[in-house]
């Protein structure tokens, strides 16, 4: 274990003695030292043994945990929640935890590197002044419309940079993008959230206090829209009141991590969810004897029981619970808007909140507070943007491409193309931090720091009642040669000089979050207050971020939607196989936790498997189609086809197969390469009405292979289903 | 001795006294005729003697030793053993092997205090059986051991931290118990052995003369020389029937004391002492056919007359075996938790059924179907097969109550099933091959046959004359 | 043997001669030390007419069984004392195992002790020249007796009266 | 000799009291099975991961799992997440068996405590124990560099043929009682919590004083769904599930 520890490593170790750690900002000839604040009034100087805490943003998703990480002698060592952050309150989910993993991996981009050619993984090493001017010539040698920047959900800092950068020189606006939110439609959310609760933004569902939540495929528990939050609400639903137990009901084909949690399961066949809302929107007006409002009268209870699968007595049992709940509350999510008529579903099972009248209720739905610094809510990209994206891309008029904080070949389906887009774009700069997928076909990687070592804020869109900008600090000095994007750019836009140079005439990435906190001091009831910009900066990097002391959350003014009629065209799906395929994002990897170990040896909640992908199929059809656990099948849809190992799954309908998504990669680093497969090869181009992607309506074929490869699970077969076998 | 014919009346007379010379102790020799009998059998060794043993020796060295340190060097994660089966083949192997090696001991105690007419030539042959038995068992446990660098902790020695082993666990028994027995059965091995070292000593010349010169410690033979050997042998002789039956009893407590489905049962003691019993007969039975066969002049020594009788011993004993076997099935069987039926049925129906099917038909339904014959218990070849097929049963059985039972533990999340690793059946059968080369060595050093021991029993058993027949009488002489 | 005469050797094929001969030389005079008879198999003393050997093996044996019962104690309650850690519900003293490890070390104290009297009583090793003929191990009986000066060919005559398969004067000699 | 000071803090004739000193509580009805828990205790506690051939073969070595069991046939399937760790038994099977004192009960926390460096590596304790919540070192499993960065300095890491498991972070225990201590107080309810019940999302986990009947682990250990993992074999566990809510079906 113990190996002879360089003499870089050593200073590294030692950890400079400096009253407070010293930081080298900005690379240009202006750079100077900035001092950090540590978490509480520590002792002045850095006692060997004592550890040093610093908070600071969790980077894992875009949620903006606040975290407080304890790092000894120049090393971090755990991460813990941030008590004070209003969206976590001290908490953390399992990606937080195994951020450390990120950090310190074994496979980081360590240099500026040149790619000789794309794809190859050797590219030489530049220094960087090489690097900045690189990025300066592209800026400045470039036509404004023929820049383009592709960007992550996370950090909103460099997003807000980039928008100015790019105002500034007239190009294209950023787009942002990630797969989680493909898989959450926010897009849906948002529009749905126009259409019934008359305002664009993310809603924001009040689970604490509701006494009856009807789940319709919303992953709350897991990776949808800020874990954390919704998991400390769920439990006060449940056990907050001491005499008053939530009660939660799960709709969805395949039982999800949430679902377990659901005291009723509904396996309802995909793409009826809007139908079946509307149904017990009807027969709760028929239990509360009030008069049927317009957006339910067209619906026939018996023949959305026949396309559902749902009985006509399980839709009056569960409306009889509904109308008598005192906060009964519908959430539309995932799976359920990942169809063709998402929006339809996300609008009819919002008109049952509106049919209870628990808008701006508690237990009801809200829209989420407007965060900080920003005038109005920023959705990420939708699939249809995307695809505009591409085609501009391939259309040749994009010269060069920024990406950052998104990786694009791995999350976007393949039959989208943005893999070809890539080639047709003459010159690729990504600052990525890990060799993923687009790092490897980009021509320059000019690696961005790890989240826990640079500077920046995080708007967060929803999870918290007050509106709170997490804010980041470095808790260690830099592990390997790499820069802050936002300095890159500054220094970039330095040496492009003209209108760009006068429009970011930042010394470095401090001196700009400054300026963008400026507008903080004079905001009224904030959880601190400084009197001018450097004790306000001290502040909040000690406390993690600024936020207010009030709730935000925006009572939603409604329109009058039970008067329009609401009609459910049925979900079309394309493919000829017989079985629905749910992809669902792994709850424990989230979209990029593959390269962390720690996260591949924590097993899935359902299935307990590890280190790999799986296909969830019902036992009965496992039996009919002779197929048994560790079985590797071929599963072909219009768009692709993988092969995966097969685990009977109890709690799935017969007719449907989950596929997690968050394994697959052909690159980023030694524990993610070539381990699993990728759902999204399966996907097709096939949108929803707002523009997402309708990524659950696909139909799959199933064929054995013959092969046979076994899962690593946690559990014992023998011992959970009964049969004697490993 | 094919009969030559006789006149009617008296044919029975003279078969009965034929039948009696088939006994070596009728069938007496000048004592100078045994031992260079017993002298010839270990010098002459032809090149195929040697070939077979450097073979074996390099065996050994690479199945045994080499296998070893891979596994120390690589940890347990190349044996077989998980969670929850943390103990695997190694210490099936240590109950099988400790099994053997009790039962040499065991029975040439419990024949000498009996005063049977057949064990004088067998007893060394037994006691070796202990001596090497004890070796394979005290290696299979430092195979099983995680650290074994750090074992010598078990042994309690002050030390300046004040660290001692903790006398509460049922393994600091199991040191104390095979260490007092590996000790004890080396002794009873080396007491009768000086007589002969002795007869060796004024029989053999060169290097061979001075080795069993220092060896003998200058044994004559005077009476009180012969006093305090036999009065010692007496003492040894009772004492290790106690030990035989509380060291294996100590090693089923390992399991016993255990609270796992399947081996916390109060049957263990008396069922391992059996079961040791059971194989370590059948292993010497085996060993003895195998000797009779490939040494010299062991024809005279070894004869159909001993397999006979330790056929009988093996009937009873394999009677014992499967009633114990039976009341620690029937237990859990009828009134059990519901582990424990699970247990049963995983081993009937799981994959180590036919295992467990095997064990049964070799160490009850074999025996019992041919032992009760006097003409199979008497031929060495059907022998040394019956005792070979009770001796894999009976690894088998321990197979299936150490890795086999700990399939199922209380936690029904963490239930899996035993795959026997490359090094595991490596180490096994190079514990068998070190205990065939520390036989082949000792054939070459030391007598299989105790020359004083025979001629003893000789002179102590003549045939009377009663009537017309002569009968077998045994006087007290020694 | 006696430093004036000498020692002479009469061997005997059969036990029964031999018994004859040892009553015969103790007529003649010798005396019950003078003799030592030495046989390849062990004959009890009263076979040959010898006087009762005293063995003190059974007294070692019971030394040693003290001795390993009082080491079992010190093992057993003596460590919690002198190392007191608590282990799961077990009593800090407990008596069972003191039985269990009693027996196995009480008989490991006999039997060691057994072996050891073994050693003492017949003051083994020696490699100091004996009184020995290599045709014992042979099964002859060997008995060795001191004869007065001169008394030689007396005792050779009676001795062959008896059946001695030989008789003869014999010197101490390295085994 | 030279003489030897007796460990004052040891003394013999303290037993364990029947209900214990630290404790947990795990309500199952609000623990989402997120495996947050599992994600925490392995990077506090250097917990090394092993890889996909040694998980698929029984050999993991979380300290704290996640178990699942299921109830019922599709469509009527149901089920609930159960974390199983080290109970920290008063009566622990695991502790007598250890020939070497690798596995004792300390007097003073009233926890079980697995001593790695006397540890030789026979893995009785963990064949003894029925939560089969003792994981082993089967291999020195390889911790490519700079993941070594991360090792927590306050906890040993563990070489292979070594027992672990969960210790309900002793090194946390012992940093507040020297807190504590250095400032001459009695220990706040609540300021000691183990790694999981610090990063649990849904607050499930409560760790405290149960020997203080008005600590907030006792208050919630007295709730009428309490119960105890395998309380039949009398190990006298140290940890109270709170039963969850669904797998009764309806609401009642």
């Amino acid at each position: 274990m113990s190996k002879q520890i360089s003499r870089r490593d050593f200073l590294k170790l030692a950890g400079v003695g400096a009253a407070t750690t010293a930081v080298l900002t900005g690379c240009g000839p202006a750079s100077r030292y900035v001092t950090r604040e540590p978490y509480t009034k520590m002792p002045e100087y850095n006692y060997n043994g004592l550890s040093t805490f610093y908070a600071t943003t969790c980077r894992e998703c875009a949620a903006g945990c606040g975290l407080v990480v304890r790092t000894m002698q120049g090393r971090a060592i755990k991460v813990e929640g941030n008590v004070n952050n209003p969206v976590n309150l001290g908490k953390t989910c399992a990606r937080g935890q195994a951020t450390l993993h990120g950090m310190y991996n074994p496979d980081r981009v360590t240099d500026p590197i040149h790619h000789v050619s794309r794809g190859s993984s050797n590219g030489d090493k530049m220094d960087w002044d090489a690097a900045t001017q690189v990025v300066a010539d592209a800026l400045s040698k470039n036509k404004p419309e023929e820049i383009a920047f592709l960007m992550g959900m996370a950090p909103d800092h460099l997003f807000d940079l980039v928008t100015d950068l790019t105002k500034s020189l007239g190009a294209p606006a950023p787009v942002r993008f990630g797969a989680l939110s493909m898989f959450e439609a926010r897009a849906t959310l948002g529009q749905a959230a126009k259409d019934v609760l008359g305002q664009d933004g993310l809603p924001f569902f009040d689970v604490a206090g509701s006494d009856m939540v009807f789940s319709f495929g919303a992953n709350f528990l897991e990776t949808w829209l800020s874990p954390v939050a919704y998991t400390r609400n769920y439990a006060k639903m449940r056990r907050g009141n001491p005499d008053r137990r939530g009660y939660f009901v799960q709709f969805e084909a395949r039982m999800s991590q949430t679902g377990i949690n659901a005291d009723e399961w509904i396996p309802i066949v995909p793409g009826t969810e809007g139908a079946v809302a509307l149904a017990i929107g009807r027969l709760v007006a028929e239990a509360k004897g009030t008069s049927l409002p317009a957006v339910f009268s067209g619906v026939d209870v018996k023949a959305v029981a026949q396309d559902s699968g749902v009985s006509v007595d399980t839709l009056t049992h569960l409306a009889g619970l509904f109308a008598n709940a005192a906060n009964a509350l519908a959430i539309p999510g995932g799976v359920a808007l990942g169809q063709s008529n998402g929006l339809q579903t996300a609008e009819a099972v919002l008109a049952l909140n509106a049919f209870t009248g628990n808008f701006g209720k508690p237990g009801g739905v809200y829209l989420s507070t407007l965060a900080p610094l920003a005038d109005q809510y920023h959705r990420p990209a939708n699939i249809k943007e995307m695809q505009d994206f591409i085609n501009t891309l391939k259309s040749g008029s994009i010269k060069v491409l920024f990406v950052h904080g998104v990786n694009p070949i791995f999350e976007l389906p393949k039959s989208l193309g943005f893999a070809d887009a890539l080639a047709k774009v003459p010159q690729v700069i990504s600052f990525a931090t890990f060799p993923d997928e687009t790092a490897m076909q980009s021509d320059y990687v000019f690696p961005d720091h790890h989240g826990l070592e640079s500077w920046g804020y995080q708007k967060v869109a929803t999870g918290a009642g007050p509106s709170v900008l997490s804010g980041a600090q470095p808790v260690v000095s830099p592990f390997y040669n790499t820069h802050a994007t936002v300095d890159v750019l500054l220094a970039a836009a330095q040496k492009a000089g003209g209108a760009l140079a006068s429009a970011l005439s930042f010394k470095d990435e401090v001196e700009y979050l400054q300026s963008k906190l400026n507008a903080l001091l004079t905001e009224a009831d904030s959880y601190f207050s400084a009197p001018e910009i450097n004790t306000f900066m001290a502040d909040f990097q000690q406390y993690g971020g600024w936020w207010k002391t009030k709730d935000g959350l925006v009572a939603p003014s409604g329109v009058d939607v039970l008067g329009k009629s609401l009609k459910i065209d049925p979900a079309q799906f394309n493919g000829s196989g017989q079985y629905y395929l749910i992809p669902f994002v792994s709850p424990v990897l989230g979209d990029a936790g593959a390269n962390k170990p720690w996260l591949q040896e924590v097993p899935d909640p359902n299935t307990t498997v590890t280190w790999n992908s799986w296909v969830e199929i019902n036992p009965a059809t496992a039996d009919q189609l002779g197929i048994d656990n560790d079985d590797v099948v071929l599963i072909k849809s219009d768009a692709g086809s993988v092969e995966a190992s097969v685990y009977k799954y109890p709690a799935i309908r017969p007719d449907t197969i989950a596929i997690p998504f968050g394994q697959g990669h052909t690159a980023y680093g030694r524990y993610a390469a070539n381990r699993g497969i990728n759902p999204a090869d399966l996907l097709g181009p096939s949108l929803n009405g707002a523009g997402d992607l309708a990524f659950a309506g696909m139909k799959v074929s199933i064929e054995k292979t013959g092969k046979k490869k076994v899962l690593a699970r946690l559990e014992s077969i023998m011992g959970v289903y009964g049969t004697p076998q490993n | 001795m094919a009969a030559t014919a006789k006149p009617i009346q008296s044919i029975h007379a003279q078969e009965a006294e034929d039948d009696l010379r088939e006994n070596l102790l009728f069938d007496p020799r000048p004592r100078s005729e045994i031992n260079s009998m017993v002298m010839e059998s270990m010098q002459t060794a032809g090149w195929k003697f040697w070939a077979v043993t450097t073979f074996v020796a390099l065996f050994v060295l690479v199945a045994l030793f080499g296998v070893w340190i891979y596994l120390i060097l690589n940890g347990m994660g190349v044996t077989g053993t998980d969670r929850p089966i943390y103990w695997g083949v190694f210490l099936s192997n240590t109950v099988f092997w400790i099994g053997i090696s009790h039962t040499g001991a065991f029975v040439a105690a419990l024949l000498r205090v009996i005063k049977t007419n057949f064990h004088h030539a067998i007893t060394r042959v037994a006691e070796f059986m202990a001596v090497f038995g004890i070796i394979q068992t005290g290696l299979s446990v430092f195979f099983h051991l995680g650290r074994v660098w750090r074992s010598y902790w078990l042994i309690p020695f002050p030390n300046e931290r004040g660290l001692w082993p903790d006398f509460h666990s049922p393994l600091s028994w199991d040191f104390m118990a095979i260490t007092t027995y590996m000790i004890v059965s080396g002794l009873y091995l080396i007491l009768p052995l000086i007589p002969d070292l002795a007869m060796l000593r004024d029989h053999s010349t060169g290097w061979r003369k001075n080795l069993y010169r220092i060896l003998a410690l200058g044994f004559r033979g005077t009476e009180d020389e012969w006093k305090h050997l036999r009065a010692a042998i007496k003492i040894f002789s009772f004492a290790m029937i106690p030990i035989m039956v509380s060291v294996t009893t100590v090693v089923s407590w390992d399991f016993a004391m255990a609270t796992r489905p399947g081996w916390s049962s109060t049957v263990f003691g008396p069922f391992f002492v059996v079961g040791a019993f059971h194989s370590g007969v059948a292993a010497l039975v085996a060993l003895l056919a195998l000797i009779r066969i490939t040494m010299k002049n062991m024809k005279y020594f070894i004869r159909p007359e001993t397999f006979d009788s330790l056929g009988k011993l093996m009937l009873i004993i394999s009677m014992a075996w499967a009633y114990l076997y039976f009341n620690d099935y029937i237990v859990p069987w009828y009134g059990g938790t519901s582990l424990d039926r699970l247990l049963l049925k995983f081993h009937e129906t799981g994959p180590f059924a036919p295992m467990f099917y095997l064990m049964l038909t070799f160490n009850a339904v074999i025996p019992w179907a041919l032992l009760w014959n006097k003409k199979i218990r008497r031929s060495p070849w059907v022998m040394f097969i019956i005792g070979l097929l009770i001796v894999i049963g009976m690894w088998f059985e321990r197979f299936l109550i150490v890795p086999g039972s700990l399939t199922i533990s209380a936690n029904p999340f963490t239930w899996r099933i035993y795959q026997i690793s490359w090094v595991e059946v490596s180490l096994t059968l190079g514990t068998v091959a070190f205990f065939a080369l520390l036989y082949l060595l000792a054939s070459r050093f030391l007598p299989f046959i105790s020359p004083w021991e025979v001629q003893e029993g000789q002179e102590s058993h003549t045939i009377r004359k009663v009537g017309k027949a002569g009968l077998p009488s045994a006087s007290d002489i020694d | 043997m006696s430093d004036d005469g000498m020692t002479l050797l009469a061997l005997f094929q059969e036990v029964d001669p031999a018994a004859e001969a040892v009553e015969k030389l103790r007529e003649m005079g010798v005396a019950d030390e003078r003799m030592n008879v030495v046989s390849g198999v062990p004959f009890k003393e009263e076979i040959l007419g010898r006087p009762r050997v005293r063995t003190h093996v059974p007294m070692f044996a019971l030394g040693g069984a003290i001795a390993g019962f009082a080491l079992a104690v010190f093992l057993i309650w003596g460590v919690p004392f002198l190392y007191p850690l608590y282990v799961g519900g077990q009593p800090m003293f407990p008596v069972p195992p003191l039985l269990v490890v009693g027996f196995e070390l009480i008989m490991l104290g006999m039997l060691t002790a057994t072996f050891l009297g073994v050693f003492v009583d017949s003051r083994f090793p020696s490699y100091e020249p004996k009184f020995y003929v290599p045709e014992i191990s042979d099964g002859e009986i060997a008995v060795f007796f001191d004869c007065p000066a001169g008394m030689q060919a007396k005792f050779e005559k009676a001795m062959q009266s008896l059946g001695a398969e030989s008789v003869r004067t014999v010197e101490a000699q390295e085994l | 000799m030279t003489t030897k000071t007796k460990i004052p803090e040891v003394a013999v004739s303290q037993s364990t009291t029947d209900q214990g000193k630290w404790g947990m509580v795990i309500d199952q009805d609000i623990c989402t099975g997120c495996q947050a828990c599992v994600a925490a205790c392995a990077m506090e506690n250097n917990v090394s991961f092993v890889g996909e051939d040694d998980i698929a073969y029984g050999r993991g070595m979380h300290w704290i799992r996640i178990e699942r069991f299921w109830k019922g046939d599709y469509p009527k399937v149901a089920s609930s997440y159960q974390p199983m760790l080290c109970q920290q038994c008063g009566h622990a099977p695991c502790e007598p068996v250890c020939p070497v004192y690798a596995a004792v009960h300390s007097a003073s926390e009233d926890l079980n405590l697995q001593v790695y460096n006397r540890c030789v590596g026979t893995r009785y304790c963990a064949n003894n124990c029925p939560y089969q919540v003792r994981t082993f070192n089967w291999r020195d499993y390889a911790r490519p560099e700079p993941l070594s960065n991360q090792l927590n300095p306050d906890v040993t890491v563990r070489q292979r043929g070594v027992m672990e498991k969960c210790t309900f972070c002793i090194q946390r225990i012992n940093a507040v009682e020297d807190k504590a201590a250095s400032e001459n107080r009695q220990i706040n309810d609540g300021e000691m919590l183990p790694a999981c019940a610090q990063a649990c999302p849904a607050d499930a986990i409560t760790f405290g004083r149960i020997d203080d009947p008005n600590s907030k682990v006792s208050q919630k250990a007295r709730d009428g769904r309490g119960f105890m993992a395998l309380e039949e074999l009398g190990t006298l566990p140290r940890i109270t599930y709170l039963k969850g809510g669904s797998l009764h079906g309806s609401n009642g």
